[in-house]
């Protein structure tokens, strides 16, 4: 019976950019629940449970950066604020950076078919998605 | 039991768009299906009303239709499941041609797109027999065998709506059925067709393909499985 | 000849495709609806002063934090189900199942974000 | 004479035959396939059980015995040469297919997987004998998915939807076909030095059927009114399992895991018409009874059914009465789950199409028409052969259901219909290219097309008194009452004088669309007129044929007759009329006796 491996080659597999970033995707969803994780367990580690509402521990789970809790009465704002927390919100900034600009290349794609089009595209989105990390860390690391 | 059918209709020689006709059948059964529904009205309410059939019985595919919204094949929906009100529309994404008749060409185009036929160049066995295949290797594939290319599915894709680009399930499948398959030797030359910009990675898996497949073949499944293929190479 | 192709938004979300359409929708309306909450939360909180702030006031409101939750979350949520079903595509089996898994987890954990932003809205 | 197209091979219709010739002639000449469906849409594709070849990958199997059972299952119509060809050609032939990538069930030890079948017997010991190779019970559908997949991969010229109206001769020889498009209405001249036919058999002239609607013998009617004659038209297989109605099969395995049938008062009635095997006679002994109940007020309801019932409990009830044990002789027992597991795909169809669970219901079932034995006479190579003499007419080929090699004599044996379509399709597509390579184009004259329109023009200009689907209705009502299971002269006369009613009127129907695109109801129209052509010749030549014999069962003559029929019939349409001549049968080692299973 035919048993030549059925492995094919990384050449030879139909790994491109498309499929690159498809695996990425999935992959930049999970790093993003774990981030967050971190993030609210962090948040109740630093005492969230008694100063914090849900809302505010969400806001600081979506990102963990200092100017989300501003407008809470911390007792220890400085904790809230280490360059842990700033590396933990700058690295979820760039997943969720990459993870949406291709959300929308992928929309796009959909629609648009001509490979100009589609290069035009990826040449916005790799725009947009360069400004935005600068933009993001630039606000995460002045907060 | 009394049904009413409202129909899509399109005269390309006379219309210069579509308009819906409703028509009401009196003595129709509960176990009447949609199809011979559509042929009274052919045959007593109005013969220009112009659809596909042949084996009335889900095996070839030619009458794939919306039918309250969702794509079916006529043959298999029964006035029972569909109810007495029933909207009969051409399949989503093809341009129709006339009233339920839509042009196939682009789906067939599609299809042909990912060598959707047996590749083995090597010699045969030495004694002319078959080339050896396990029950195992036989079953990996099988359900992507059973496609009767309706078309059902492909038009039932938001991907394919937005662009008929888009390779589309029924095409994805027949890439799954080769690729998959231990005997072919193409499996390389398919996944380079269909990681294209235009095939798997237009899957965002509504799963509307294998909710529409008169089959039941599991082809958001397929699609998946060809879409790790590309990344771990496993083929088997 | 013939009609030309032609499927609308409105065309396509009319296909009564149930239950997994609908999530593809939600999922799809939600990233859309992330991507432009966080680019402008970003550039709004970069720019600052009164547009900054104008913005940033916006996101306080009760109403529209009740519909950003609910997409955030289902895009969240959604997205687990969509990761762990094309990583294991032997679970694509039960696409089914997994939604009414997704819905039984997102109903209650949205039900809990609601009720936090609504008690704080009437409340404070 | 815009389009005009010259191939040298022109292939009609794209079922497993067309197809298979397609591929054979491609390879040596220019070749087009011409289908009125998509060919994917073909009824090879409707096919279940296997394709039989003896292949021997479960036990020892010989061709001979293929041959053997084949010539008693046509009931010694059958010409022996032709089947001692196929039989021998068949274990290449399902090879071949297996190397062309079709996807077989497979053994243990990774060969062609194959499963018994009626009539497939060790013809040493009698015991049955696994012949039938097959792809799960869709074994048709791989085969015409994989002989498309190929004509794509050799890059045959398709032309989809196109129905071919009119054959042409031109001193004498093939000159082509003509064909319209159906997308267009436009007509299409397809110059050719050879042409095959396959376009499948006629079982839509009949009310309750198993054939797709678009099996209306096209190709035979065509070549009909050619001058071409049509051999054993009176054979036809009904299947005594159909869905009430619908005509879907019900395999004979129901009543294998101990089905019954029920009539209308609720009573078994098989004991009656066969006191041994009861329900498990012979296809044509079980539709005869299920037809005489229904014809005697006994269907269920007055309607024209009966049950087939396959509950658990009643399967127990009826195997105590009858004294069934299982192989150690414990009394035989059945429960709903292996019913279930044995019978998966009847399952699904009753749930589908009657909304009945056959676990706790009875399933409403009738007899149903089924397969085409007679056809277009061809010898073995596929070649038209047109009067006693096996006259070859140059140019002309036939394959599959609507040609008559005969290998399926008076009956055909289940799985030989996709083993013919295989085997005498290749050797039609091989002999057509071979015949055009070495023959020259025939001068066509300029009216080449008029023959097709004015049959078209008639359809649009008739009165309008007459609708079509009335008089369709109709005819398949009386064939399948009159020239059905049951023949009798009275009744077959009746239904002749019908026919030519039905003729007459068919002149007033007019079709009431006018267009040209996808002009559906012209082409059904035309299409009946193909059928009531056809149904004259098959009940013309059933009231000639004055003996039963297979698929031909007539009451005021229930037995067989060797001495004065045991020959082909042969019908030409001259003047208007069917006119009757024969043709011997071919018997080689198989002398004609008794048959009984």
């Amino acid at each position: 019976m035919a048993s030549k491996p059925r492995t094919l080659p990384l050449n030879k597999r139909g790994m491109n950019f498309e499929m690159f970033m498809w695996i990425i995707t999935r992959l930049t969803a999970l790093a993003m629940y774990g981030l967050i994780l971190i993030a609210i367990i962090g948040a109740l580690i630093m005492g969230a449970r008694n100063q914090m509402n849900i809302a505010d521990v969400l806001r600081w789970g979506f990102m963990p950066n200092a100017g989300h809790v501003q407008s809470v009465p911390l007792e220890n704002a400085e904790a809230w604020a280490t360059p842990f927390w700033r590396w933990v919100g700058s690295a979820l900034l760039l997943v969720a950076v990459g993870h949406g600009v291709h959300g929308l290349v992928v929309i796009a794609d959909d629609y648009i078919v001509s490979e100009r089009g589609r290069g035009v595209v990826r040449f916005i989105s790799i725009v947009m998605m360069i400004g935005m990390s600068i933009i993001g860390l630039y606000v995460l690391w002045t907060a | 039991m009394q049904v009413t059918l409202k129909i899509f209709r399109y005269n390309p020689e006379v219309d210069t768009t579509f308009h819906y006709e409703s028509y009401v059948i009196e003595n129709a059964q509960e176990t009447d299906r949609v199809l011979d529904l559509l042929e009274h009205v052919k045959g007593y309410n109005d013969g220009t009303l112009s659809f596909r059939r042949s084996c009335a019985h889900g095996v070839c595919g030619s009458d794939a239709l919306r039918i309250n919204g969702r794509n079916m094949l006529a043959c298999k929906a029964l006035v029972r499941d569909v109810g007495e009100k029933i909207t009969i529309e051409p399949l989503l994404g093809l341009k129709v041609v006339k009233d339920l008749i839509v042009d196939m060409e682009p789906f067939f185009d599609n299809y042909k797109k990912v060598l959707p036929w047996f590749i083995n160049d090597s010699p045969l066995p030495a004694d002319g027999r078959e080339r050896l295949q396990s029950p195992e290797q036989r079953a990996r594939f099988d359900d992507t065998t059973k496609c009767i290319m309706c078309a059902a599915c492909t038009t039932s894709c938001p991907s394919f709506w937005a662009s008929d680009d888009y390779l589309g399930p029924a095409a994805l499948v027949a890439a799954h059925r080769f690729v998959f398959d231990s005997r072919d030797e193409a499996a390389a030359e398919r996944m380079e067709i269909v990681s294209e910009t235009s095939g798997l990675a237009r899957c965002h898996t509504a799963f509307n393909c294998t909710m529409a497949c008169p089959r039941e073949i599991q082809i958001t499944k397929a699609i998946g499985e060809l879409k790790m293929a590309t990344i771990t190479g496993r083929v088997e | 000849m013939g009609l030309k192709r032609n499927v609308s938004l409105a065309k396509g979300l009319r296909y009564k495709g149930q239950g997994p359409m609908l999530t593809f929708v939600l999922h799809r309306l939600g990233g859309l609806a992330m991507g432009i909450f966080v680019t402008t939360h970003i550039l709004s909180s970069f720019v600052g002063g009164d547009v900054g702030k104008f913005f940033n006031d916006m996101y306080t409101n009760w109403l529209f934090q009740v519909v950003m939750f609910f997409l955030i979350l289902f895009h969240a949520v959604n997205g687990l189900r969509i990761t762990i079903l094309d990583l294991w595509p032997g679970l694509l089996d039960h696409t089914r199942e997994a939604i009414w898994i997704e819905w039984a987890v997102f109903i209650p954990v949205y039900g809990l974000a609601l009720f936090a932003i609504v008690t704080s809205a009437l409340g404070g | 004479m815009n389009n005009v197209h010259q191939f040298d091979v022109v292939v009609v219709g794209a079922g497993g035959a067309g197809l298979m010739a397609g591929l054979y002639a491609s390879r040596g000449a220019k070749t087009a396939v011409i289908s009125k469906l998509y060919p994917t849409r073909s009824h090879t594709g409707a096919a279940q059980g296997g394709i039989s070849a003896a292949l021997g990958n479960y036990e020892e199997d010989k061709p001979e015995w293929h041959s053997y059972d084949t010539v008693k299952g046509s009931d010694y119509l059958g010409d022996q040469d032709a089947i001692e060809f196929m039989c021998n050609e068949a274990i290449d032939a399902v090879l071949e297919l297996e190397h062309m990538g079709l996807p077989f069930d497979r053994t243990p030890q990774g060969k062609i997987s194959q499963r018994p079948f009626g009539g497939h017997t060790n013809n040493e010991t009698g015991k049955p004998v696994r012949r039938a190779a097959h792809a799960a019970d869709r074994t048709g559908h791989m085969i015409l998915q994989t002989l498309y997949q190929q004509c794509l991969k050799n890059k045959v010229n398709f032309f989809d939807e196109y129905q071919v109206l009119d054959f042409l001769i031109v001193n004498g020889k093939t000159a082509g076909v003509i064909a319209v498009e159906l997308a267009t209405g436009e007509l299409h001249t397809f110059h050719a030095k050879s042409v095959v036919f396959a376009t499948g058999g006629h079982g839509r002239i009949f009310e309750v059927t198993s054939n797709a609607y678009a099996y209306t013998g096209d190709g035979a009617a065509v070549l009909l009114r050619r001058g071409i004659p049509l051999e054993d038209m009176e054979f036809f297989q009904f299947h005594p399992t159909g869905i009430y109605k619908l005509g879907i099969l019900i395999t004979e395995g129901v009543r294998g895991e101990g089905g019954i049938l029920i009539n209308g008062l609720g009573e078994r009635f098989m004991p009656k018409y066969a006191p041994t095997v009861k329900d498990l006679a012979s296809r044509d002994v079980v539709s005869r009874a299920i037809y005489t109940e229904i014809r005697e007020g006994r269907g269920v309801n007055g309607q024209n059914y009966v049950y087939l019932d396959v509950r658990p409990e009643s399967v127990i009830k009826y195997a105590a009465m009858d004294g069934r044990t299982n192989l150690d002789g414990t009394p035989y027992t059945i429960t709903g789950e292996q019913v279930l597991a044995k019978l998966p795909d009847i399952i699904d169809f009753c749930r589908v199409y009657l909304g009945v669970d056959p676990i706790t219901q009875m399933m409403p079932i009738q007899p149903t028409a089924h397969y085409t034995m007679g056809g277009i006479p061809t010898n073995k190579f596929g070649e038209v052969v047109i009067d006693e003499n096996n006259t070859v007419f140059p140019g002309l080929y036939a394959a599959g259901e609507c040609a008559c090699v005969s290998v399926h004599g008076a009956n055909r044996l289940g799985t030989n219909s996709l083993l013919d379509l295989v085997v005498f399709g290749k050797y039609a597509g091989l002999k057509a290219a071979e015949y055009a390579n070495q023959a020259e184009f025939e001068t066509l004259p300029s009216d080449v097309e008029s023959a097709a329109r004015s049959q078209f023009d008639a359809l649009r200009n008739g009165s309008g008194k007459e609708n079509a689907f009335d008089l369709s209705t109709e005819m398949k009502k009386v064939m399948f009452e009159e020239v059905g299971i049951y023949r009798s002269e009275k009744g077959m006369k009746a239904a002749i004088q019908k026919i030519q009613e039905w003729k007459a009127r068919y002149q007033q129907v007019k079709v009431s669309d006018a267009g040209r695109i996808f002009n559906t109801e012209l082409l059904n129209a035309w299409e009946l007129g193909n059928m009531l052509d056809i149904a004259e010749v098959v009940a013309e030549c059933a009231l000639n044929r004055k003996e039963s014999r297979g698929g031909h069962s007539r009451e005021d003559f229930p037995n067989r007759d060797d001495h004065n029929w045991l020959k082909h019939t042969l019908a030409w349409k001259k003047n208007g009329k069917v006119e009757i001549g024969y043709k011997p049968v071919v018997i080689t080692k198989h002398k004609p006796k008794e048959r009984v299973y």
